[in-house]
Order: C-alpha cells, then structure tokens, then sequence
C-alpha cells in the first residue's frame, strides 16, 4: 500500500482512541446485508514497475499522432504543445488542487483563471468569460439554454448542419426534457444560406448557432447571418476555432463592431491541450454582459483584501448549484481548471503575432493540399465555400476506407469519412492540416493518392526514416 | 504579494514562440478567404517572452495550497494523494496523444483499457452496465437522470418529480431540474439521516427518482437505506446513487446491493485524479441491466473470435440510447488515471483504501468530538461534520473563522457551511493517505484556535499573502476580466 | 528571440542610459581584429515546433531500452525510475537553482543533499559523504588520490582487472602526471586472488581498489581481501554497486564492523537516474571520520540560524578550489546535485524493503537467465565465482556479434561484448539483468538461442507484440 | 520553518514503493553467495509512504531561489533562461534512455548529434578537434592540461609551470596541480587586466600553459590579449582559455581567433542547461589541430560512404589519446540540451545572446556606478564588479550585507567576495533573458540598501526562513550527518 501510511502500531492506537476493537468493527455501520462477503472480481495489484510495463504496453498498441502524420481534425486538434506548458501544468501546485473556495490560499489559481477570462474576451471581442465548461459542445448546450432562458418565451433552437455533428446531438439531450426545439437549417452547399436562415427564424427563434469555421472546415457568412439572427429578435450563439481568431474576425465583431454574436462557445483543447482520446478538453464561453448572471459556471472576479491589496475570488456564486440549488443557471460543478490554464499559458507564449502565424500556417498549409490532392485526380472538391484549416474532399473511386488504409500504411492519420454522420457524404473525407504538418509530409500524402503502385509509396515511406 | 498580470508584463514587440516560415507556396490571404471574414487585426493578447511567462506562471502556482504541499481536508473532496505513476501513464505517447476520430484499429490498446475501466466500475458498483462519457460528476448525475427519463418515457409513464434529501449536494437538484424534472426536498434529521416520516409523505406515484448520497454528506451510511429502496422500487421509482463518497466504500458493499439503479463516479476524488484546481474531472455511471439500452452512445465492447486476441469496438449501434451527452469519446485522460489507480490497488487494496480512510475519519473526530462537538454522534464513515455553533453562540468564533485560521497553520481548510443541516458546520475528510501523526497536529491545531482569542480569528488568516478578500464587492460590481 | 526581452524601444532607452549609440560600440572592447567578420557557421535556427520534430526523428532512429529489454549493464543500469523521482527534479526550483552559496534561499538543496549524506552513511556503514562527484571512475581516481595524500610517501595504487576497465582507465589518467604508480592485479579467475593480492601490496602501497560486485558481476572476497591490505597499512577503496547493498554487505562492514574498507565509491545512476547515453551519472564517495578533510568536492553541514533554527549549510569549506585555490584537495566545482536528489527521492521511495526487494530480484532473475542460457549449449560460465546481478557468458560458437544481432532483431539489447577491453575475452559476453526483466523476456531471450530455426524466433517476437 | 529530515518522518513498516513478487524460481540466497559477503540486515534507509515523499520535497523545493522564479544575477554563474523545450528533447524516449554500450547501428541519431555538436562547438570557439567527454567546466580544464602535458611530453619538452592570473576561478590553480604543474600566479591591475609587467617577468621557457579567462573574471576583455597570446606562444608555450564567460563573446570573436589553443566549455551557463543546484554540467574542449590527437577517446566521426546515408561510429583508435577522463561517452544529457540550445538559436541568434547580454550588463552597470562604485570603469562585456569598500569603510555595510538584504527583496544575491582582487565584491551578471524592468527594479533595490541602517543589514535577510547559519560552528564541529 505506497500510498496509506497507518502501521500496525498506529491503527491500535486509533482504534483505542476511537473505542472500538477493530476497523471492521467501524465497518458495521453498514448493515450486514449490504456488505459484499468477497473481494471485488479485479485483477490483482500491480507495483508501479507492472504498471508501468503494463500501460506502455497498451501504449504501444495504438498508433498515435506522435508515430503518425495527423490529418484529423473534426473539432479536436494537433495543433503544437510548447513544453512550457506541460512544464507549467504539471507543476503539483496547479494540478493537486480543488476548486479555489479559499481564496487567501488558492490566488494562484484564481489569477490565472482571471487572466484567463481576460484572454477569451479579447479573442472574442465579447465583454465576459465563465472560467471554463467541459467541453466545446457542452458549452454549446450551456449557451442554448441561456439563449431560451434569457428570451423568455421563445423556444426555437436553429442548428444548421455545418454545426459539428456531435454539438448538435449533445444540445439535443440537454434540450430532451426540456420546453425547446431544434430547428434544423440544412446546408447542402456546406454552410447556412442566408435565405434558408430568413425563413427558419421567427418570433419563436431563441437563438441561432453559428459555426466559423464550421464543421467542414468553411467559412459561413457570419455578418450576413448575424444580421438576419438579430433582425428576428434571436440571439446568435458563435461556435468558433480559437485558432482561427488568428486571421478570422472575433464573434463580437461580426456584422459590426458590437454588434456580434452574443454568446461565443469554443472547444479551447487547440490551445495547448494534448489530444487524448477525446478529452478531456476544455469547454469556452463567453458573452455579452448583459447575459452575466445567466452564465454557467464559476466566474473569477477580482476584489480588495482587507489590506487593501488586489486579489481574485470566486464571484457571482449565487448563478451556482451548491448556493442555489434547484434555482441555479447549471448544474457545473467541477470544471476544466487546469486546461484552461494550459490555454492561458498557451496564449501567452503565442501573444498576438504567434497566434497570426499559426493561423496563417494552417490556412496555407490546407489549401496546398488540399489542391495537392485534387491535382491526383482521384480527390475533388465538394463544397464552394472558402475553407480555414480543413475542407472536405470526395473521392471518385467512392473508396474512403482504402485511402484511410493506404494512408495508415504509410505513416498518416489521413482523414475522418463522414458517412457516419452525413449518409450523402459516404464517399467524402475531412482532412484537416494544422502548422505542425510539413509540406514534406503533405507532398508524401498527395504522392500515396497519385501513385498506384505500391512499391513507389514505400519509397517515399523509407524517405521519412532517414529524414 | 506580486499581483503583475500577464498583461501588466507585456510590450509591444516581445515574442515568446517563434514559428517556421511557410514551406508551401503562400497565397495572398485575400485569395483564400472572404474579406468580410478576415479580422483587422490580430487579437489583443500579451506580449511575453519565454522566461516572463515560466516565472510568472511558477510563482503564481506557489500562491495555492495542494495535495502535494499541504493537508488538505476538504470534506467532500476526497483531496487524496495523486500518484505521479498515474501522470507519467496518462501522458505516453500512445495513451495521452490519440486522436479521438482515429480508426478503431489504431487504439486497440487504448479501447482495451477502456473496455476493463467499464468492467471494472461495474464491478465496484455492483451495477451491470457502464458509460464513461459524463465529463464530471454532476455530468454523470445528469446523464442517469436523462437515462432514467428516457427508461419511463419508453414505458409511458409521467413521472415527474425527483426528491432529494436536504443535505444533498448543491449539484442534485440542479441536475434534476436541468432534466427537465421538479425537485422535491427531504428533510434529515440531525443524525443526518433521512426523515423517514417526511419521505413517505412525500414518495408518490410521481417520483422518478430517489437521488441519494450514502454514505452521505455527513459522512454515515445511511440507516433506512433498505426502507428506502424497498419502498422507492415499490412505487416503481429508481434509486440514484451520488458516488460522491464512494471512498467509503470501496468492497465493502455496492450500491447495486444496497437498492441503487444507477450511480456516478468522481474518478478524480475516489480513484486519485488531481483536481486540477477545480477540474477536469469525469462522471462515469453505471445501472442495472434494463436501464443499460438507454446509456449514451458510444460503448466499448469486446469480441472474442475463437482462439484470436479480443478485439474491441465502440458500439453506436443502441436505438434506445438518450444520444451524446458531450462530444467524443469522454474525459479519457482522466479515466486512464483511475484505471491505473484500480489496476494498483486491485481488491485487497481497494478495500484497505476505504478501510483506512474510515479509520482516519473516525480516528480524527475521536479528537475533535471533544471541543468541537460532532452533532451526527460519535461514528461516522469516511468524513464527519463538526460544528463551531456552540463556540459563535458563546465566544463569537464562526466556522469561518476557524478555517481561516488553519491557513496560517498550513493546512487548507475544511469545507464550511455544508451541508446547510449543520449550523456553522466544519465538514472534515482526512482520507486515507494521510499519517496519524498529520490528523494529530491537525486535531491540536483545531483545539488551539478554540481556546485564541476571537480578535484573533475575525481577521486571520495573518501570514497568508492576501486576507478576507471582500466577496461583496467582487459581486457587487463584477470586474471579471482585465480589459486592454 | 523567445527567451530575451529587450524591445527595439528598450534597446534605444538602454543605450542611452548607458551613453553609446549601439550596441556595437560596446563590442567594440573586442579588438576589430579578433572580431568575427562572419556569421558563425550553424544551421538556421530552428523554431520549437522544429526542434521538436527534428529531436523526435533522431530519436526515432535509435534503439532504446524502452523499446529493447536491456541485458547491458558494465557499469549503467536499466533499473526501474518511480515517477515520483522525475516529477520532483522536474520542479523547476530544484533543477534551475545554483550552488547553494546563499544558505537563506537554498535551504530546499542543502537539506536534500544533507539527507544525501546521510543516506549514504547508511548505505555504505562509513562516517561521512561528500555531496557527489561527476560519476563512478572519476570518483574512484578522486579516492586514489586522497589515498595518496593520506598516506605520505607510499605511492602504489593497486588496481585489479576486475576493475571496471573504464574507472581504471580513468585513474590512470589522474595519476599520469602525478607521483603514484599503478600496480595491476590481473584476475584470471574472474575475481581477485588472496595470494596475489598479498604479493602485490608492500610498503609502498598506498591502497587497494577492491570492486564489490566487480566488472564481471562477480562477488570478491571482500572480507580477506581487506584484512590483507589493512595488514600491509594500505587503504581499501570499495567501489560497489549501491543496489548490491540491499543483500551484499556494506563496505564498511568488510572484515568486521568498523574494520572495513576506508573509502567508498560508487556510480549512482542505478538509483532514480536515467541512463541517458552515459551521464550525467553520480559519482558517491564516502569515507572514514579521518579522512574527511581530504574529501574532494562539496559537504553539507548542519548548524543553527541567528535565531536559533536548525539549518544547513556549505561547510569545511576550506577543502575547496574557490577558497584554496591550488592547495584545495581537487579542482571539482560544479557536482551532480540534481542526480544525488534523484538517489535521496529513490531510497527515500524503496526504504531498506524496498531496497532489498530490488536486490533479490536482479540477484534471483540473473541467476535464472544465466542457468537458462547454459541450458542451450551454446554459452557456458566463465568464471566459477558467485556473481549478484551480472555475468560472463562464452559463446561456444564465438560469434559474440552474431548473438547480440539476433537479440536485436528480436527486440533485446542482449549483452556486452568484452573483447574491447579484455582481448582473451573476446568470445565472451556480459549479461545484466534487473528486477525490470520478466520471465517472460528471460525465456524468450534463452529461446532465440536455443532455436536456430528463425520462424520459432519470429513466432517469440509476436508474442511479445500481442502481449 | 520546518526542518523535519526523511528519517523524522520514518515509521517502521511504512512503503512507498512494491515491487513485483519474483516469477522466476527462487533459490535460497545462500546457495547464490557466500555466506561472508551477505549483509545481515538491509541499510538503516527511512521508511516512508509516497505521499509524504512528494510533500516533503515539493515542500523543500520552495526553500529554494531559482531561475524559475526569481531574478538570479550570479555573477560569473550565468544563471540565464532554462528553455523548457530542452528538457522535452533531453528526456525523449530514444534519447534520454540510451545505455552507454549499445552497438552504434543502434544509436545512430544520438551519434548524428553528439557529431554536429562537436562540430558546432569548433566553428564558435576556432578551435577545430572537440571532446565532449568531460563531466563539468573544471573537469574540461583539467582534461585540457593533461592534452597539454601530453603533447609537451610527446614533443621532449620539459615544462613544469601554468600561469594563473589572480583574478582567475580558484579552479584554475586547482586543475593546474592535478595535472601535475605547479602554479604561477600573475598580478592583474585595478581594471581587472593582467598585469604585463608581472606577466613577463614570470614568463619563461618552463611556462606550458597561460590558463587566461577572456573575458576575465571582471567581465573586461583583456585588452593585451595579443601580446599576452604572442608572447606564450613564441616561448612555446600554449594558451588555455576558461570558457565560463563564453556568453559574451558568441559570434562575436572567437578563442581559436584571438590566440587560445585550447578551451572548455560550460554549457550549463552558455548553452542554458539548468544548473541543478550545483550540477550537472558538461566541460567540453576545444583544441587546435596540433592538440588534437591528444584528447580523450573516443570521438564521433562521421562516414560519408556514396551516395548513401553517412554512419556515424566512436572513434577509440587515437594511439596518442590522454585516455579516458570519467567512465562513458560524456555528460549527455547536459550536452543533448546545448545542442538544442544552439539549433534554437542558429548564428544570429547566438550572437544575439551576446549582445543582448553586454547590453543588459552595461546598462545595469551604467544604473549602479552611481552608488556603488565600479572599478574597472564604465564599460564590461557580460558582467561586472562593483565593489562596496567604500560603503563598508564609512557605514560599516559589507557586500555580504547587501546580498543578504537582496533576498529579503526577492533576488538571488551577486557572487560576493569574487574576484578577490576587488574588495568587497559584488558580481553582477544579469544575462540576456531579464528584462529591462527587472534591471531596474533591481538597481533601485541596491541604491535602497544603500541607504538603509546599517543595524538592518548586519541582520538581514529578515523574510526568509532561516537567516545567517552559523558556518564558523558548522566547520568546527561538523555534523555531516543524520547518524541513525
């Protein structure tokens, strides 16, 4: 047992101090019919050597994006983490403490939360920012119930689908046992027509989600729409890439400085978090101030001490489940505190130009490409509509799976088929290219496609080994 | 005390991260993109350099009191040391870098571990079936709330209404009504146990689900727990376990066998993930066997081909299923911590861990009962909750008072004014991975602040950097970012 | 320029503060004809993204223990590394503090490195440690030549071949130019020979080496030997391995408590270091009360504050460079104070159980492997003496390099060839085992040996893969 | 302040770490060693559970000043930025796991860095043939000497004498008698050069080697740096450059260029390696192509075969090789971070470290003259030494006053007492990664202590844990050891 610390001698000390003859006796609480007269069916104990071997052994089970070129994307990124901050989160001081209820003894987490909603107000030119949800589409599901709650009556959701799949389905549970419906805005040109959106908003419209870069990696008409969401009465909710506000206009400013979206969801796992399968990641929400006290989750407000020194505190508490119970905006309760440290320190280092060239990068390196692999002839373009760091190809051969097959052969997690989600789309891949993607490897990606023979693909696979 | 913020250390110019120059042909940006859509200028970010950003980062961390550093006896939280064999584990390349879209056979290893980890809880719980999608514990509360709406849903039946006790966590209630039901409170008694008159006065043919913490926030296990479930199921409704403090229990029953339908899971307080600074966590649940159809979709399942290695899958096909709670797979990294915590202690050292961890918690209010006086009795399971009320009624001195006060003896404080049941309460869990020796200085601490002067205590803590921040202030008028 | 600050406007403020129009000016100190009129020729500067990706492919074309089971030792072990040894010399106060000069902000290294200290003491059951020397040959030459001083006028130094060819190849080269000669022991038998020993040392020595376990893993009769050498007034220099300990006993138990060896040395890698490629190591060095004002390099004391607090300081410093200058009793400066908290965190983890544990496995699996390897025919033992966690192997078929390519293949990095630094034992080969070996590995490593079919091999190979 | 040691803590049949039970056959350990070599019980090692391993270090830890956290200006020490990139790349799988005998075929990209790497330190110090072998800056020195001896050995010549200005790091003097010379010592004037009248009259014909430290040890280039170089070298004799100030000069001049035979290297200090408390370093060196042949074995080298990959291997067969210097290939570890560092910064990057670094030096300087006088004069390279004699003449404070009192104000203390030909020194080197706001913060914390009362000073530091050990008692009766 490496981590109790009580001694035989110890426990008969306790045991005397307590007054009882043994632990089992403490035990007794619990009737005895509830107890479980055997041991738990799991394997044995494993020392830390064991498990060590055994979880490096599971490891070397799965490729991974550090072993293979990465040209996933679908809303979770490899994008480049800067060793400060893996240096800077796995500091115990961060990462071995609880939600800051004292303030005096947790300013370290408190200021960097701050600084933190500090950041995600300037990335989106909207006035406030919660200190994190769990996720970009639970975020998304928190922004739809404080769009219905705060336009009070109205209880129409419009999802387009250029929305990532899996945020739709997500509000779509949230919103199951609750008065709200999806409207849903088809997208067959890949983003939302203006026209289609004038006729699906109403006096019933809560709210309008918006995407940008959306789902296949296009650029909606955010100006256009927001002015058509706004016009009905309906807030607009902004689903954005982070990374994107790199070259993209912030939500706030869409259709105007000001007079933008007024929620602005994200999933923050692009800012400096590692990948791992999924999460967890980091939920970003942000709003106009007006909507302050319908926000989810913990805010941090800076305040005096009784020196009169600047300090930071958990604040407007009464939003939260354990003040108000039934009564409060959310249920959240534990957040994603450390990943939204790991964006703010990711922020920091990349300041305003790092982020520019990042954005740059990826747009660049997408759209290189992207026209690599349509030069193949196998791969064509599907939709119009200008792309940021992904786009959407579909294959003529109709045979998704080989090339995701050939791809893993060579080296490269190549794309994402989207037949899971859109049936019409089964024969289309999403590729997405991040700035840690090299045009040696984009060339070698475009190379498997061109050439047939095999034998040419596995020389350009033995150029990577002695790179 | 440094309050710099990061955008109090920036100038123009300062560069932190250098990026390579473009190794594709470059586009002119207009070419690519829509005019309207390009933004004027680069967000206003600060501008660092490299060491700025480490320093600064580095000593903000030493300002927080954590498990590494500290006692930190926060009840409820289970704050118990995090192993660092779990950290090295969950960051492999391999485990903590996989794409959440990647081929199924691409992360054999990753689905087999994920695979046991459902097993496994299964197993501890006592109930069948397992989702480890919920990213937190609240998460997973909702989660078994949408489950048990769909399963009567499917049944047709209208049941409305969901009690929950009044020293429950804040996040119950909350949830229920996030799912769309009504709340309706239970009263406890002083013991801190269920009202058994209150209850049937209020169990009806409406109720959906009993939501209940047992042990519970008082640290006991509750003692109508059968009358509870017998007659809940009797109704037709479900039982919801709050696993919370299932660090009570670990082997030595499950709520499966004590009446439960479903439960959640804090793998972060009860199998050792860090806390993060208040997250991330994740809220695997389990049920039983008619409520599994309904779990969210994806699940891990295995299949064995005669003498082949197993191989594992995510099952989306489960028509019945409420749908995603979050996207992808789950908080994974997390879990991947608890299944290494499992795969550590194994059953003998699961149980020791519940074992010592009542020992402590019942050794530590043997210590305090005397000049703090424990309202619920002398027994308790893994936590216990003191209450300062005689010391503020006789001397002045509040809860807050106290645990304020701890923080110049270098201990975090104990949770406070929770659950709402206890007045000026000091809800206290050492946990198992603590010394006698620690909840023996601690217990010291405690009776010295007791006999201090109350002058004293209205303004500790004295050698903290900051002290009583004015929360009134803060919410009055909220200044929630530093705005360029 | 990530890690400096200066803007081109600090600059300007700067230089005028200072009184020159540019930087330039001030370089001017260098006479222009010993400036450079050229770019340094270098590579370009690589962004972080591009040194990650360019030090993870040269990692790539490497073998590693992590990929391979390691069977090397001679010196450096594959011995298992807690994570709790990394995740605090990664606290960033430890690693990127200095010499603790300044006792009032240092407190954290000084009192690791007393506890050093004192672990050492108990590890080796002699008075006093240094608080670490570069590594295991330099502090084996470093206890030479505090036996030369010891002992006025005596000026032999016997080494036997059963020294670790490097260390002794190292204290030749501290002795080149000073007065001290060494006498060399050969060790046909594996260890060193009572009789030999004693016709080697005569008034004139100064003291003997005596490597406990030696180079080829085996186990000297320490006790006699050291009788012979105290009897001839030489000192006894122990070079042991500290995991050894857990079953071996303690050098300065040789002989008798208190009758055993005068100084001891060791590498410390073993405990919590990493292997990488060969340093930086710990050299240990403890040795008798008497002697300890010749020990070389840094020594950590206990004292008291101005207030009267325990604490700890840089003491007799007397001994050293920056005081003494040429009269120091050795020019080391910078230590390996991060490695020797490496060794404090791991002992502190392992306890005399662990410690223990640890032994009797390498001690046992060895045993096994050796006994395994016989089995097939192909190898036999070379010497007859007992050995603890490595061995000397003949390859009948003297094909050395044949058998450590084939454990390549099958992913072992199966033994050292000793024909480099013993020519009569070129057909021989060393094999070291730690409690990291698993039976699994141990047989399958036996098996590509027994098997000369290649398919039974390949067979092996996947087992491992579906492991 | 807590002082409690690992063995306070220990309590008989505590844990922290299990390690698997053996699963190959277990023979009596009897039957495997000899009864005489067999300890009978294990090392009195305390026995501790992990958690409180964790917390006792991360709590000590914070004991610490670092470069982490706090502004370092440890004159000669170069305490820059520790990029945390270098840490990744020196901990990688592939190359911070290899063993030192692996066969080449299998550490070929090991082989490709320790090769450009001993490539690159040729091109910035002049000097063609390296050795990374040597374990720290001193211990390059020394390796540099016995090159020396050898090759005057290998010529006939007879040469017993090293000449070490007074101003020199005492490891000078030191390395000098390991190496088996005897030390002369030359004056150096006020302005911290050598004294050329001193120079020349211990100059002669048994003078093997000028160990000169350039920019020297008051951060002044030498201005007779020619004449002195010229001079050895026409008595035959060689000169030896200490490399601990190479951060002034990168890309700027070079050693090879201005006259030096030989050098070492600290990269620990020029190439950011972290310091870890006083080690590991590295001491690489640098020699001319007629030294060459005399460094330590082996050396990488490199194969270019046609048109195939180059293979790089280790070079044993130097017949005139000193041999070897430590056990392995080098300090790696230490040297895999300054090949990063180097790669990080490519030509003008490095040259940009030493302008920044003179920069931020004579800037400070320029900002400190005012009160505490700086002998050398208004101009230095990376560092320079104030010196407060004069303050410790009229007010009585010392420069041990001032660098105690600095640490109450959060910064690490200047070398003091160093160079001893400056009284009461105080040696500053910021180094190019503070910012101009850290330089001036920290100059008005000095001109502050200036003009505080001296009784504040003789008793400073006032916020630290510990104040003023009693080093006088530690020497005298030293306690070396917690003696169990």
């Amino acid at each position: 047992m490496p981590f109790t610390y009580n001694t035989p001698e110890d426990e008969a000390a306790m045991l005397a101090a307590i007054g009882v003859g043994s632990i089992e006796e403490l035990l007794e609480q619990v009737p005895a019919d509830f107890r479980l007269d055997r041991p738990l069916r799991l394997p044995a104990a494993l020392g830390e050597m064991e498990l060590d071997a055994h979880t490096r052994r599971l490891a070397t089970r799965n490729a991974s994006p550090t072993s293979h070129a990465c040209f996933l994307g679908g809303g979770a990124y490899d994008h480049f983490v800067p060793a400060v901050v893996d240096a800077i989160a796995s500091r115990g001081e961060f990462y071995t403490s609880y939600t800051p209820y004292q303030a005096e003894v947790a300013q370290g987490n408190l200021q960097a939360m701050f600084e933190y909603q500090s950041l995600v107000t300037r990335l989106t030119g909207l006035d406030v920012s919660n200190s994190s949800l769990y996720d970009g589409a639970t975020a998304a599901a928190e922004a739809v119930l404080m769009a219905l709650a705060a336009s009070k009556g109205r209880t129409e959701v419009v999802l387009p689908d250029s929305l990532h799949p899996e945020y739709r389905q997500t509000i779509a549970t949230y919103l199951s046992n609750l008065p709200g419906q999806v409207v849903t805005l088809t997208t067959p040109h890949g983003v939302i027509e203006a026209e289609a959106l004038r006729a699906s908003v109403n006096e019933q419209t809560a709210c309008v989600v918006i995407p940008q870069p959306n789902f296949f990696g296009c650029i909606e008409e955010a100006d256009e729409l927001t002015r058509i969401a706004h016009e009905a009465g309906a807030l607009v909710i902004a689903a954005y890439d982070p990374i994107s506000l790199g070259v993209l206009k912030r939500p706030g400013d869409w259709s105007g400085e000001g007079a933008g979206a007024d929620i602005a969801v994200a999933e923050g796992q692009s800012l400096g978090s590692p990948l791992q399968y999924g999460g967890p990641y980091l939920g970003m929400l942000a709003c106009r101030e007006s909507l302050v006290r319908r926000i989810p989750g913990r805010i941090v407000g800076q305040t005096t001490d009784r020196r009169g020194n600047r300090c930071f505190v958990l604040t407007l508490q009464t939003r939260e489940q354990h003040i108000r119970r039934d009564k409060a905006t959310s249920n959240v309760c534990s957040n994603q505190g450390l990943l939204a440290l790991r964006a703010t320190v990711y922020l920091a280092l990349l300041g305003p130009t790092g982020l520019r060239e990042t954005a740059h990068l990826c747009l660049q390196k997408s759209h290189y490409l992207a026209e690599q692999l349509c030069q193949s002839g196998r791969f064509e373009k599907v939709f119009a509509a200008p792309t940021f760091k992904e786009f959407v190809l579909r294959d003529r051969q109709a045979d998704v799976a080989g090339f995701i097959n050939d791809g893993l052969e060579h080296g490269f997690l190549a794309g994402i088929p989207l037949g899971r989600w859109y049936p019409e789309l089964a024969d289309c891949v999403l590729i997405s290219v991040t700035e840690k993607r090299t045009r040696e490897e984009l060339d070698r990606l475009a190379a498997i496609v061109s050439s047939t023979r095999h034998g040419d693909a596995i020389a350009a696979h033995s150029a990577l080994q002695t790179a | 005390h440094d309050t710099q913020l990061l955008f109090d250390l920036s100038k123009p110019g300062r560069r932190a991260l250098r990026l390579p120059t473009c190794d594709v042909p470059v586009q002119p940006i207009e070419t690519l993109l829509p005019a309207g859509a390009i933004a004027e200028q680069a967000p206003a970010l600060p501008e660092l350099a490299e060491p700025q950003v480490v320093r600064h980062f580095t000593n903000l961390s030493t300002q927080n009191m954590s498990v590494d550093s500290h006692f930190y006896p926060l009840g409820s939280c289970t704050m118990k040391h995090n192993p660092k064999r779990n950290e090295r584990a969950a960051g492999l390349a391999g485990l903590g870098d996989l794409h959440p879209y990647q081929p199924e056979s691409t992360i054999q290893g990753m689905l087999a571990l994920l695979y046991d980890l459902q097993e496994f809880l299964s197993e501890i719980s006592g109930l069948p079936a397992c989702s480890l999608q919920p990213a937190a514990g609240a998460h997973g509360e909702l989660t078994a709330l949408w489950v048990a709406a769909a399963y009567f849903r499917d049944r047709g039946e209208q049941r409305t209404k969901v009690l929950v006790p009044d020293s429950a966590h804040g996040t119950n209630p909350a949830s229920a009504i996030m799912a769309g039901f009504e709340t309706v409170t239970v009263k406890t008694l002083k013991s801190g146990a269920v009202d058994m008159e209150d209850f049937r006065a209020k169990l009806d043919d409406h109720i959906a689900v009993f939501m209940i913490t047992n042990p519970n926030t008082v640290g006991i296990f509750e003692p109508a727990m059968r009358q509870i479930a017998d007659e809940v199921h009797a109704r037709g409704g479900l039982i919801y376990l709050d696993g919370a403090n299932m660090n009570a229990i670990l082997g030595v029953t499950r709520p499966g066998d004590f009446g439960a339908d479903m439960q959640h899971y804090n793998p972060h307080k009860t199998f050792s993930g860090p806390h993060g600074g208040g997250g991330p966590g994740a809220g695997p649940i389990c049920v039983t066997e008619k409520l599994a159809s309904y779990l969210p979709a994806p699940i891990v399942v295995k299949r064995n081909d005669d003498n082949q290695a197993p191989v594992y899958s995510l099952d989306y096909e489960r028509p019945k299923s409420i749908g995603r709670v979050r996207s992808f797979f789950g908080n994974t990294g997390v879990l991947v911590r608890a299944y290494c915590y499992i795969r550590t202690h194994g059953p003998d050292g699961l149980r020791r861990v519940s074992e010592q961890a009542v020992l402590n918690a019942n050794y530590l209010l043997s210590r305090v009962k005397h000049f703090l006086p424990v309202p619920q009795g002398d027994r308790c399971m893994h936590e216990f909750v003191a209450s300062a009320k005689q010391l503020k009624t006789e001397r002045g001195v509040s809860a807050m008072d106290i645990a304020k006060r701890l923080l110049d003896f270098g201990v975090h404080a104990p949770t406070v004014y929770f659950p709402q049941t206890v007045p000026e309460a000091l809800m206290c869990e050492p946990t198992e991975t603590e010394s006698k020796e620690t909840l023996d200085a601690f217990a010291e601490m405690l009776f010295r602040i007791t006999e201090e002067d109350p002058e004293l205590l209205h303004t500790a803590p004295h050698t903290t950097a900051i002290s009583r921040p004015d929360e009134v202030a803060a919410a009055r008028q909220p200044t929630l970012c530093h705005c360029g």
